[in-house]
C-alpha cells in the first residue's frame, strides 16, 4: 500500500495543475457557456501533451495507464475545464486496444497534434440510427458507439457548439447520427460488446476522477466562504450547523478519490475487480460532487444563488455529470449484477486484490 | 378535528382557479422565464380589480374579508398554476405592515394603490454583510431636520426594478446595541440618489443590489418609531411565515407524472411502469401531504389567532428541504435527458424539473435559512437551552 | 379546518392518559418482554371501555369512528403498552362493516368483556395453510385473515407467549393454523379482497397512530436527556449538532401526526383518498418513529446503548412495528399503485377532499 | 501508488484465516453470544502462543515486527471470522502505552503475561459525567505517602470481569485547570474496595460499572508523570485510533447475499432477483470498499510514521455511520421476518442482520462519537474556527 503519486504523475499532475490555474479561471468557465467547449484550453492540453497522454509512445503518447490519466482528470475536474479530455482519453484507450483501431490511432494521433482533434464514446447504444445526447458530441470528430452488434468508430465533422441543446451543466453534448461519415467496424458480437464495456468502465473512472475534482475544489469553497463570512459576530464555519456537514463532506471526498484511484491502479493491473470499482467510484463520486457542491451552495447563503459566485457553476456540472450515463438505479443494478459473477469476499470489500 | 378546508374555500377555490386559467397566458409564463422577473402587471391589475391582492382584510380597508381557509386555496391555486406573484407577496407583507403599524396619511397614500393593483413595494432588509443576522445591518439614515438622509446598500432586493416604493431597515443609532438603534422607512424609489442592478440567480429569477447615495426621505416615510425598526421588522416577519406555503412541489409532482405517462425507455414501454419512478411518485406524495399538512397546521394557528412561530419555521424547514430532495431525485430517475432545459428541445417536463431543481436551491434560504429556522423550532419548540 | 380534538375526544384521551401513565410504566413494559403482552394491562383497557370502543353501541361499544381509535392509539403507543388495542380494534371494525361478522362480533363483545379476548387480522395471504408472524398472534382468541378466495374468521385457542419467535420489538407475533379452530367465511371473491383491504388501511391508520406516539415519546425522552446531561460545562442541548436534529425530528413528528389524523378523519367522512393517506400515514410514521428513537438514543451517548434507559425500548420497537406488514419498497409500490387509480391532484397533496 | 496489500499481507492473511477456521468454533460463538462476553481465554491464549497478540513489535518487546498489511490482514480476518477480540484490542492499547512512557518496572511486570495471553488490561476513562468530556472525570487520586487512594466510579470498564487490570484516569488537583490535574493508573483488579457490576446492553455485549472505594494503589502503578494524565490519554487514544477499523460491514453483506440466495418469495422465486435486494447489494458493497479504503489510508498514514489523526476520525465518521444505516436498510429489505433474534427459528441470516443493526448504535459512540470526529476533522483537517 502506497498512497503517494508516483513522482512522474506528480511532475505531470504539477504542470497540468499550473496550465489550469492560469488559464482556466471561473471567467473562462463561464464564457465557454452554454456551449461548454473553449478551443483555446484544449488547444493546450494538447500541446501539454495531457489530451494525447494515454497514446502508445509510437504514436507520439506517453502510453499512460488510466491511473495516470485519472490523476489528469481530477485537477481537470476540479476546475471544471471546458474540455474534452474524459472522452478523448476513454476514446484513444480503446482504440490502442482493439487491432482495428490501429489506422484510426494513427491517423487521430495526426490530427490530434495538428487540429487539436476531439474523439468521444456514445455512451449508450445507437437507437434508430442516432447517438441521443453524446457528451462532447458538439465538437467530436470522432465517434466511437455500440450500434447493434457492431462497435463504431465515426469520423464525421462535428455539427458545433451551436448543436448544444440547452443543458443544467452546460456540457458540449449532442446527437450523433451513426451511420454520418467514415464508418469503421472496430468489433462486432461479443468482442464488439466486450470492448464496449471496457471502455464505459474506463470512462466511468476518469469521470468519478474529474468528479473527485469538483467535489474537492466545491469543499474548497465551502470552506473558505465559511471561515471568511461572518454572521452574529463570528464566522460562519464556527457553528457546528455548518463545520459537520463540512466534516462529512470532506470524509466523502477523501473516500471519492480514494476509490477511483483504487480502480484506476486496478484497471493498471488488469485485475477482474476493475468492472465493480469503476461502477462504484462513478456511482460514489457522482453523489460525492452532487453533496459537496449542494452543501456548500447552501451555506453561501443568498450569493451561493447568484450567478456572480463560482460555486453555482459547480453545483449545475456535479448534476449533469452524475446523469451523463443512465438513470441512478440502472447504475446499481449494473453494480449489483458484476458483484454478483465476482467470488463473494473479493468484490465487496475485503480489497487487497 | 375536521380537516375539511371548508365550503367557501373550495368555492372561491373554483372561482381563483378560472381566473387564472383566463388570465395566465403561456405568454406570461414565457416572459417570466426569459426575464426572470416573477411579476406581471396585467394579471396584477386583474387580481387587483377583482378585489383579492387583499381579500383577507377587512371591507373598511378595501378587503373582502375571506377566511383563512379561502386564502389558503388562493395561494395553492396561484402556486398550482405557476402564477408569478413575488410582487404581490413582497407587497402585500408591507401593505400588512403599514395598516399595522404605518401612520394615517401612510395607509392613505399607499394602501388604495396597492390594492388597485398599481403599486408594488421591494424588501431592502438584507445587505451584503447581513444575511441571517438581519439586525447587522450598515446602511446610515441621518436625521436633517423634516427629512433623513440615507446611505448604503441592500442586496436581493427582488422586483426593486418594478417596484414603486422599497422598505429600508436602516441604522439610526449606532452607539447603542444592534437591535436597538435601526430605524424602518418606506422609500419612494424614483427618487435622487438610487440606483439598481440587477443580479441573475440560479434559478433564472433576477433580483437585484440597490445602492442608496445620499437619499433625502421626508420623516414622513418613516415607519414606526425612530429606534424602533426591529419592532416593525418583526411584525413584518410574521406576515412574512404566514403568506408563503408553496405547492410548487404538487406541480412538480403532476409534470413528472405527465412526463412517466408519456415517456418510453428503450423497448418502447411506459416510464410509468418503471419501479423506480413509482417508488419516487409514492415518495414524493408523502412529502406533499405532510409538507401541505403542516403548512394547513400553521395557517390554523394564524386563523385561530395565535402566532404560528414554531409552526411557521417547521412547515417551512420540511417543505423547502424536501422540494430540493425531490427536485434532485426525480432528476436521477429520469436520467441523462433530466438536465435538458426549457430551451432544449424534447427537455422532459418542458424542463419543468430541471428547473425546479435550481429553483429549489433558493427556498432553504430566504425568510430565514434551515439553520435559522431549526434554531427557532429548538429554542422556542423544544425549549432547549440556546445554541452555542 | 380544525385541528383541535373534539370535547368527548378529549375525555377520553385524557382517562386513557391517565390509566397509561399510571399503570403502563417502563418497568411494566419490560417486564412484559419478550412475550410482549400484559394481561392486566389489556384488561384495564377493556375496563376503560376502550378496547371495545369500535364495536356498535348496541355491543356495548361506542360506535367509534377511525380518528377516534387512532387518537388513542397514539398514547397507547407512546407508553410503548404490550396489549393488543390496534389489531382488535382493527378486527372489531370490520366485523361491523361485514354482514357475516355480526354473529361474531355480538359473541366477541360478550368474551371481550368477560374474558377480556383478543383478536387481530393477519397482515399478509396464508401461505400453505398458514398465517405467518401474524401481530399478536401468540395471544389472540380471533384471527381474521385472507386464505386463498376467502376472508375466514378463526376462533381458536392462542399458543401463548410462550410460542413467540424471539424478536427485536418483543413483539407477542405468533404463526397461525388458517385452517385451526371454528372457522367462518366472512366475504369471498372480490368481497374478500376488498373487505381485507380495508382493515388493512384501518390497521396502517392505526399503527401510524401508534408510531406517531412512539415518535412523540422517544423525541421527548431526547429533548430531556439533552436538557439536563451536561458536556465541557453546557448541556448537549446546547450545541448544534444535537438541537437542529432534534427540531428536525420535531418537524417530522408534527408531520406524522397531521397525517395518521387526516387519514383517520378521511376514513370517516367516507372520502376516496383514505387508501391513499393510510399508505402514506404507516410509511411516514414508520421512518419517523425509527429515526426519532435512533437519534435520541445517539444522544444519549454510551447510555443510550444501555439496557437500564428506557430509549432502547423505543429504538427496538419501532423498526420492528415499521416492518410488522411488508418489506418498504412493496409498500412504496402499493401506495403508488393507488395514487396511479387516483384523479391525480386530488390525491397528491393539495388536500381539501 | 500502489494499493496492493502487499505479499507479505496475503500470505499472512492466509494464516490468519487458518488459524481461526481452527480455534474459533462455533461453541466460542454462541457462548459470545450469550453471555456478552466479547472475549474468550482459549482462543486468546492460542494467540497468544502464536507471538500475534503483538505482532507488529519489535522482537526485543516480543513482537514479530510484522509489516501494516499484515497487522492490517490480521484484524480484518479476526472481524470477518467474527472473532470475539474485544480483550485483545484493550489490552493492546494499554501494552502499547505502557510500552512507550510506563516505566520499566511496569513493563517487565506486565508486558510479557500480556503477550503470552494471560492478562486483560480494562480501560477506565468514562464516568457517569464525562462521556465525550473526557476530561472532566471526578474520580479522586490522593497521594498518601508511596500509595494512592483512589475513590470514584467508572462506567462503560468493558472485560473489568475477566481482566486482571483496570487503567484509570483520575483527578490528582482539583485546583488547577481540567485537563492539567489528572494522572494515570494501571491498577491491579484484585485490589480491596473495587466492586464490578454488569451493564447488559443493546447490542447484547456485557459491559460494567466498575466502583472504587478506597483503594489503595503504590506509585509504582502509576503510568506517566503526577498531573500528566492527559498526555498518557493522549498516547492511549493514538493506539485506539489505529487499532480499529471494522469488517463487519463486510460479514454483514456476505451473510446477506447467502440469505437473499436461500430465500424465496411467495412465489417461489429467489429474493436475490428481487430489485431492492440488488440495489442494497449495491448500496453496501460501494460503502464498504470506501470504508475500505479509508481504513488503509489511516494505516498508512500511520505506517508511514505519521499520526492519523484526522483520517481516523474520518475512517471511523464514515465506517460506524454507513455500518448504522447499512444494517437498518438490509432489514427494511428483507421485510416481515428481518427482526427476528438468533433465538427464533428460521431468522434470516441467524438473526446476524437483526443483531448488526442492534450492535451497530455502538459504533458512533465509543472511541468518540461522530459529532466529536466530526469536530476533528473540521476543526483539524478543513481549519475551520473553533466550533461554538
Amino acid at each position: 500500500m502506497d498512497l503517494d503519486l508516483g513522482e512522474d504523475q506528480q511532475a505531470i499532475r504539477d504542470a497540468v495543475g499550473g496550465f489550469l490555474e492560469k488559464e482556466v479561471t471561473p471567467e473562462r468557465v463561464r464564457d465557454a457557456e452554454p456551449g461548454g467547449f473553449d478551443a483555446e484550453v484544449w488547444r493546450g492540453l494538447v500541446d501539454l501533451g495531457v489530451a494525447g497522454m494515454g497514446l502508445a509512445e509510437s504514436r507520439g503518447g506517453m502510453d499512460g495507464g488510466l491511473l495516470d490519466l485519472a490523476l489528469i482528470a481530477e485537477p481537470i475536474g476540479a476546475h471544471l475545464t471546458p474540455a474534452p479530455f474524459v472522452e478523448t482519453a476513454t476514446v484513444l484507450r480503446l482504440l490502442e486496444r482493439v487491432d482495428a483501431g490501429a489506422a484510426l490511432a494513427d491517423r487521430f494521433a495526426e490530427t490530434l497534434a495538428s487540429d487539436a482533434s476531439v474523439a468521444t464514446l456514445a455512451l449508450r447504444p445507437a437507437r434508430s440510427g442516432t447517438f441521443r445526447l453524446v457528451p462532447a458530441g458538439a465538437v467530436a470528430d470522432l465517434v466511437v458507439g455500440l450500434d447493434g452488434d457492431d462497435l463504431v468508430a465515426l469520423d464525421a465533422a462535428p455539427p458545433g457548439v451551436g448543436s448544444v441543446p440547452s443543458n443544467l451543466g452546460a456540457a458540449p453534448v449532442s446527437d450523433r447520427d451513426a451511420n454520418a461519415g467514415e464508418r469503421t467496424v472496430l468489433e462486432s458480437g461479443d468482442a464488439a460488446r466486450t470492448a464496449f464495456t471496457a471502455a464505459l468502465d474506463d470512462w466511468r473512472v476518469l469521470t468519478a476522477g474529474w468528479l473527485s475534482g469538483l467535489a474537492d475544489r466545491a469543499l474548497a469553497i465551502g470552506v473558505e466562504y465559511a471561515t471568511s463570512r461572518e454572521q452574529f459576530g463570528v464566522p460562519i464555519g464556527s457553528f457546528q450547523a455548518v463545520s459537520h456537514r463540512l466534516a462529512d463532506v470532506s470524509t466523502e471526498v477523501e473516500g471519492a478519490r480514494l476509490l477511483y484511484r483504487e480502480a484506476a491502479w486496478s484497471a493498471d493491473e488488469g485485475l477482474p475487480r476493475m468492472g465493480v470499482l469503476a461502477g462504484a467510484a462513478y456511482l460514489f463520486a457522482s453523489e460525492t460532487a452532487q453533496k459537496s457542491a449542494e452543501e456548500s451552495l447552501h451555506f453561501h447563503g443568498g450569493y451561493g444563488f447568484t450567478l456572480e459566485y463560482d460555486i453555482q457553476l459547480f453545483f449545475r456540472r456535479a448534476k449533469t455529470v452524475a446523469l451523463a450515463l443512465d438513470a441512478q438505479t440502472p447504475l446499481l443494478h449494473d453494480l449489483a449484477g458484476r458483484i454478483l459473477q465476482g467470488s463473494g469476499r473479493d468484490l465487496i470489500g475485503v480489497g487487497g486484490g | 378535528m375536521d380537516f375539511n378546508t371548508g365550503e367557501r374555500g373550495e368555492l372561491f377555490r373554483r372561482e381563483v382557479r378560472e381566473f387564472f386559467a383566463e388570465h395566465l397566458t403561456d405568454e406570461v409564463r414565457q416572459r417570466v422565464r426569459e426575464t426572470g422577473t416573477v411579476h406581471d402587471w396585467k394579471l396584477h391589475r386583474a387580481l387587483g380589480e377583482k378585489g383579492w391582492l387583499a381579500a383577507s382584510w377587512p371591507v373598511e380597508y378595501g378587503g373582502q374579508e375571506r377566511e383563512a381557509s379561502e386564502m389558503a386555496a388562493f395561494y395553492e391555486e396561484a402556486a398550482l398554476a405557476g402564477a408569478p406573484f413575488d410582487g404581490l407577496l413582497t407587497t402585500l407583507i408591507i401593505a400588512n405592515t403599514i395598516r399595522h403599524v404605518g401612520s394615517d396619511e401612510q395607509k392613505r397614500e399607499i394602501i388604495p394603490p396597492i390594492l388597485r393593483g398599481e403599486v408594488l413595494v421591494a424588501l431592502g432588509y438584507s445587505e451584503p454583510g447581513s444575511g441571517s443576522d438581519v439586525a447587522s445591518v450598515r446602511m446610515r439614515a441621518v436625521r436633517d431636520g423634516d427629512e433623513w438622509v440615507i446611505d448604503g446598500e441592500k442586496v436581493f432586493t427582488t422586483l426593486a426594478h418594478e417596484s414603486q416604493y422599497v422598505i429600508l431597515l436602516t441604522r439610526t443609532d449606532p452607539e447603542v446595541s444592534k437591535h436597538a438603534g435601526l430605524t424602518m422607512f418606506l422609500v419612494p424609489l424614483d427618487l435622487p440618489g438610487i440606483e439598481i442592478r440587477p443580479i441573475h440567480t440560479l434559478g433564472g429569477e433576477r433580483t437585484n443590489s440597490t445602492f442608496y447615495a445620499g437619499v433625502r426621505v421626508h420623516d414622513r416615510w418613516r415607519v414606526g418609531e425612530v429606534n424602533g425598526g426591529w419592532d416593525v421588522m418583526g411584525v413584518a416577519l410574521t406576515f412574512e411565515r404566514t403568506v408563503t406555503g408553496g405547492k410548487e412541489t404538487v406541480r412538480l409532482l403532476e409534470r413528472f407524472v405527465e412526463w412517466a405517462r408519456e415517456a418510453t425507455d428503450a423497448d418502447g414501454r411506459p416510464r410509468l411502469e418503471e419501479a423506480p419512478v413509482r417508488e419516487a411518485i409514492a415518495r414524493t406524495a408523502i412529502r406533499n401531504e405532510v409538507s401541505y399538512l403542516l403548512a394547513q397546521r400553521a395557517n390554523w394557528v394564524a386563523a385561530s389567532g395565535g402566532l404560528p412561530g414554531v409552526e411557521g419555521s417547521q412547515s417551512r424547514l420540511f417543505y423547502t428541504t424536501r422540494f430540493q430532495r425531490t427536485a434532485s431525485e426525480l432528476m436521477d430517475v429520469i436520467g441523462p435527458e433530466a438536465v435538458l432545459d426549457h430551451n432544449a428541445e424534447g427537455a422532459p417536463a418542458s424542463g419543468h424539473i430541471e428547473h425546479a431543481h435550481r429553483h429549489s436551491q433558493v427556498g432553504t434560504i430566504y425568510g430565514g435559512t434551515s439553520e435559522i429556522q431549526r434554531g427557532i423550532i429548538a429554542r422556542r419548540g423544544l425549549k432547549l437551552p440556546s445554541a452555542r
